[in-house]
């Protein structure tokens, strides 16, 4: 974990609300601390070739996220966003715009310096994950299962990965992870494409060894309790407001099974058993 | 110009006890110190102070603990934290090794509370105790003993009689007279104030038309309360004697070196190293440049001109 | 979704004066009303507030006036204006044309001050006098009376007794006690309450190694204090049932929405105005923008629910 | 004076810290009223054709200014910026980088939205200059001249116009102007161009019929104290902190002969004698 300066490659829109930011760290910025005034004068589009190799400076775990702040003095905090992918010196990351924070991450243009931190906590344990997966995605969490789908059909102990994603309308994302999994079921809210309904109507936890999940708490709730249900093991990435990103505030806890713990260093991802939602069962 | 000037003396003396450089990391936002390690050598800082702890260990408060403001944040954290026990077994023998001034913060409900907390924590090799009267996030207790210049007394007064460290008193900006409850308590026995703690304020969700946080008002931090800090810090360190540590909102070295003008010993960095893990870091060297290029040769010379 | 809603009502009684909607440019942003006219139709406001008139004019503070802050302005104008004779004999009869309420914001030095100058206003054909007790920048006088409930209340009932319009009473966040100044006026006889007043600051030059303002201090605003404005809204709304005029960094028309959530009759806009001449168009427009999109058919409907 | 969305046309650096600005008014954007979080889709370069006509949209003095705000957060204050120049739907200003305010002004980009109030103040009275006239100018205090150079040299009853500028070291600006004057006079600081030491060294009033004056205090001082002397008249540009720029707070007030004057509406041009610098006399 280290926070240095990076360099925004590219940020483009991929659907509505819907951005993929790349940023790199190289050596022209490597060494650098601040936040230059106007540009840096990089601009080359490195070929975002992932198949190759894994992130340059340290190993990252799919599930592992950043803390980006540009050059805007408001907001003030960084704001967390989640390895989209990793590759060479080069970090993706796929975010929606809600607030201030990742409207300002939207502004970011080719040649703009970002500070990114990272990478942060803990995220899925790959090499600890074996047999039959299901990746359940909603909205935007789909972001980290780009890079988790990329390792995991890499390992020999995986022998079939399926994608379930939610949405509520538009797609986005899925054609990244495609090449990486055996399977891609859909839902939509409205039945614009796919089933209509939530991902838990289309995917039943039993015939699986392990389900990742990563979207909002009511559906990690739901998909927490069917595995339950079921006895299959499940992992959940959670959010939370974040302020340090690095476990020094204390801003980011929730509340588990064995007490308070940060999302930021002992999470994103939980064993969905140990998570309390609502703050008790 | 000249170009021999020596490097500017940043050495502060905290009531006996010596500092690198008057940079401390402020309760609550550094963890117990061993989260900047990736960062930079917590060795470079004038010192930190840990997250408030108390006698008993407190899981804090539940729901939204944060929310950003205009060149702010709130928190309601509520002294979440593993108990001075705890702390003093397991966590201090890990930190001892960084090489800089270990200041227990410590926070209390009741007035036994203070007393046997901070003589417990004094007892261990911390280097200091901040005395947390000024928490605005806990419902019995906390700021309320730093509100009244009779009630911060007594309870001053009671800790120092055991706490075996220098004791800092750290004031709340919510008390009706902070320079009373300043002058209270150095008569009491205070060796040292900081201040100032967060400012109690409130965050409406109006969407969802209610409150942010679950006790409704929670402490703003950050560059939005500066000028208020600075105009406190001021107050205090013209009514007492005994030094004075400042903090609110300071994100570079100009604006250590404003405290310092308005009269501090040292100052402290709170929300900044939240946005930036390396701040303390860029503010001492921004600090160290800011006297060279003024030629300042030490803070003394310009503490408390202002 | 359904779409023949009715338009929200933005209509506010207070005491008695009728507002067409809740949004008054606050005292000192605004000057006597005619700068906004070239940007917009002044009969949209609520109302607006006047500079801070005195009973003989007053030339204001020298040296520097203003510094901005993060998300804030420091100033130190110092109640410059021409007084209350000239203002109702060659501003007033410019002005009234304007076709919304006009409030008379008065500052003094001594009580007799206060009570001269609010009867003086109160004769001519302003809609209500807003006493202010809570100017920070001015030495003598001011916000002195503001600090303390039995001053306050004593300044308070002197005015009452023979001003002939209602009587606003502008509260100080400097007041070690701002609640127990409230309940004093209302008991005194205010018929609203509008606060806050600026926060009482320091900046510093440290360059020049001295204070930026001639008087040391100065006062606060804008978005930075929003929170602080915030809490002491809903603190002061819950302990009297006088309306209450909230203000402090509201820039937008969900700012509006949470002021009056929190128990406010109507809200002020200062510092926002500055930043763009159009600000307080815009927050009524926003304001019912945000009415219709939550289904809140008036403002009654979300006054002090939080 | 109008408050009304622009868009930047061009922002360029001309000497080391000293930039020029245009924006333009246009239908586009004359209705809209808010800044837009992306930018406009106007990059058309319109060629400054400035011989030929004046600002559209309202008469402009010289020395009249625009405050300026962009969309960046901070400062929260907008910034008064002299016309330099104005002529069709294109309002032009050379400014100097100093603070956060003149920062985020250097920032824009080609196309980015910028918020602009004007033509405030009260500029200088062209039609009531005559004879001989001496525009004196320190630093960045120049920016105004090229604007009221070229209103001054349409007129029939000045019979010579003389540019007399101060610099540090670096000049600039000076080209913009020589097309309309009869002379121009330069000093820097340390003797790298023109006559080493200030503007006052090279200029006595008494030839001239009036001295028109934008620079730092102690020049404008200097200025009024040897054209009393002289018994010249003299006009002086004054810079004093703004909030509003439009007369409604106060903050911008200096003491004159005639009690306090804002400088944003009773200025910022005054008489000399009117202004009583310092304070006091
Ligand atoms: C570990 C982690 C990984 C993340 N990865 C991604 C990602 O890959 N892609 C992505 O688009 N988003 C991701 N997020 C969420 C992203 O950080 C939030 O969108 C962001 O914090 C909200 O910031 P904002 O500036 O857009 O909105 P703000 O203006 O800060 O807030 C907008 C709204 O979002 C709510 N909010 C604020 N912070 C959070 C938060 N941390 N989580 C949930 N709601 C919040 C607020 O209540 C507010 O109503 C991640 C969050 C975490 C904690
Ligand atoms: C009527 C008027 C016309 C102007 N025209 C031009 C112009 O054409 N070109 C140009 O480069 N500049 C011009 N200025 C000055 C310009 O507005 C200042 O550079 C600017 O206000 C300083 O803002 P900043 O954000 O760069 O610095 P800030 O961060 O605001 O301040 C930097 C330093 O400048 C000082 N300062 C702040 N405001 C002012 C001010 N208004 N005047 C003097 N010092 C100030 C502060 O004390 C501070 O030390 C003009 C000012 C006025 C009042
Ligand atoms: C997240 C957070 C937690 C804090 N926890 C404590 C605490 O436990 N004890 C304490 O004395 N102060 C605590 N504080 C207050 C800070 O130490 C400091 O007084 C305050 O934030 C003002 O400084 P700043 O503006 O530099 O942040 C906390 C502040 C923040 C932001
Ligand atoms: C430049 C300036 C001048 C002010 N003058 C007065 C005044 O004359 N009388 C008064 O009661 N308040 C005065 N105020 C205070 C405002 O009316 C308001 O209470 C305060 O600025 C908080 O609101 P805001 O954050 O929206 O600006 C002044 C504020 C500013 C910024
Ligand atoms: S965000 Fe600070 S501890 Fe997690
Ligand atoms: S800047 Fe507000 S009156 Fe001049």
């Amino acid at each position: 974990m280290k926070s240095d300066l990076y360099v925004a490659l590219e940020n483009r829109q991929i659907a509505p609300g819907i951005m993929r930011l790349s940023i790199q760290r190289s050596e022209a910025t490597g060494g650098m601390r601040e936040l230059p005034e106007r540009e840096i004068g990089i601009k080359r589009k490195t070929p975002l070739n992932f198949e190759a190799e894994d992130w340059a400076y340290s190993p990252v775990e799919p599930g592992q996220f950043f803390m980006l702040k540009t050059r805007a003095v408001e907001p003030l905090l960084p704001r967390p966003l989640s390895v989209h992918e990793a590759s060479g010196d080069v970090v993706v990351f796929l975010y929606q715009t809600r607030g201030a924070g990742t409207k300002a991450i939207a502004a970011l243009e080719t040649g703009d310096p970002v500070l990114a931190t990272g990478p942060c906590g803990r995220g899925f344990p790959v090499d600890d994950i074996t047999g039959r997966v299901a990746l359940i995605a909603g909205g935007i969490g789909i972001a980290p299962f780009r890079y988790l789908a990329r390792r995991l059909s890499k390992s020999p102990s995986i022998s079939s990965l399926v994608l379930v994603a939610g949405f509520r309308s538009m797609l986005f994302g899925l054609e990244d992870i495609a090449p990486f999994v055996t399977e891609i079921r859909v839902a939509t809210e409205d039945g614009s494409a796919g089933t209509k309904g939530f991902v838990t109507d289309i995917i039943a936890p039993a015939p699986f060894d392990a389900v990742l999940a990563c979207g909002p708490i009511p559906m990690l709730k739901a998909v927490k309790d069917s595995c339950k249900s079921a006895g299959t093991r499940c992992l959940v990435s959670v959010e939370a407001r974040m302020a340090c990103g690095i476990g020094a505030c204390l801003g980011c806890t929730i509340n588990t099974r064995s007490g308070n713990r940060r999302v930021c260093v002992d999470g994103p991802v939980f064993p969905a058993e140990e998570v309390l939602f609502d703050g008790g069962e | 110009m000249e170009e021999n000037k020596t490097t500017p003396n940043l050495v502060v003396d905290l009531c006996g006890l010596s500092l690198k450089n008057p940079v401390i990391a402020a309760s609550g936002t550094f963890g117990f110190g061993e989260e900047i390690e990736p960062f930079y050598d917590p060795s470079i800082l004038g010192g930190f102070c840990t997250k408030g702890l108390t006698r008993r260990p407190r899981p804090g408060n539940s729901g939204i603990r944060l929310q950003e403001t205009r060149a702010g944040l709130m928190n309601s954290i509520g002294l979440q934290n593993p108990g001075i026990e705890a702390f003093v077994r397991d966590i201090l023998p890990r930190i001892r090794r960084f090489g800089t001034a270990i200041i227990a913060n410590v926070g209390g409900e009741t007035m036994e509370d203070y007393v046997a907390a901070c003589y417990e924590v004094s007892k261990s090799s911390v280097d200091m105790v901040e005395l947390n009267i000024s928490c605005p996030n806990v419902k019995h207790g906390g700021m309320a003993f730093g509100i009244d210049p009779d009630v911060a007394a007594k309870v001053v007064r009671s800790v120092k009689r055991s706490c075996r460290k220098p004791l800092m008193v750290k004031l709340s900006p919510n008390a009706p007279d902070i320079v009373a409850v300043a002058r209270a308590c150095e008569k009491a026995g205070a060796d040292a104030l900081s201040l100032i703690n967060t400012i109690s304020g409130l965050a409406i969700d109006v969407h969802a038309r209610r409150p942010v946080f679950a006790n409704v008002t929670a402490g703003l931090s950050g560059p939005a309360i500066k000028p208020i800090a600075l105009r406190m810090t001021r107050d205090v360190s013209k009514a007492v004697s005994i030094p004075v540590v400042g903090m609110g909102g300071i994100e570079t070295g100009e604006d250590a070196a404003a405290f310092i003008m308005a009269g501090a010993a040292a100052i402290q960095v709170g929300t900044a190293g939240l946005v930036r893990p390396d701040t303390c870091q860029r503010i001492i060297a921004e600090l160290l440049e800011f006297m060279s290029r003024e030629d300042i040769g030490s803070l003394s010379e310009i503490r408390g001109i202002i």
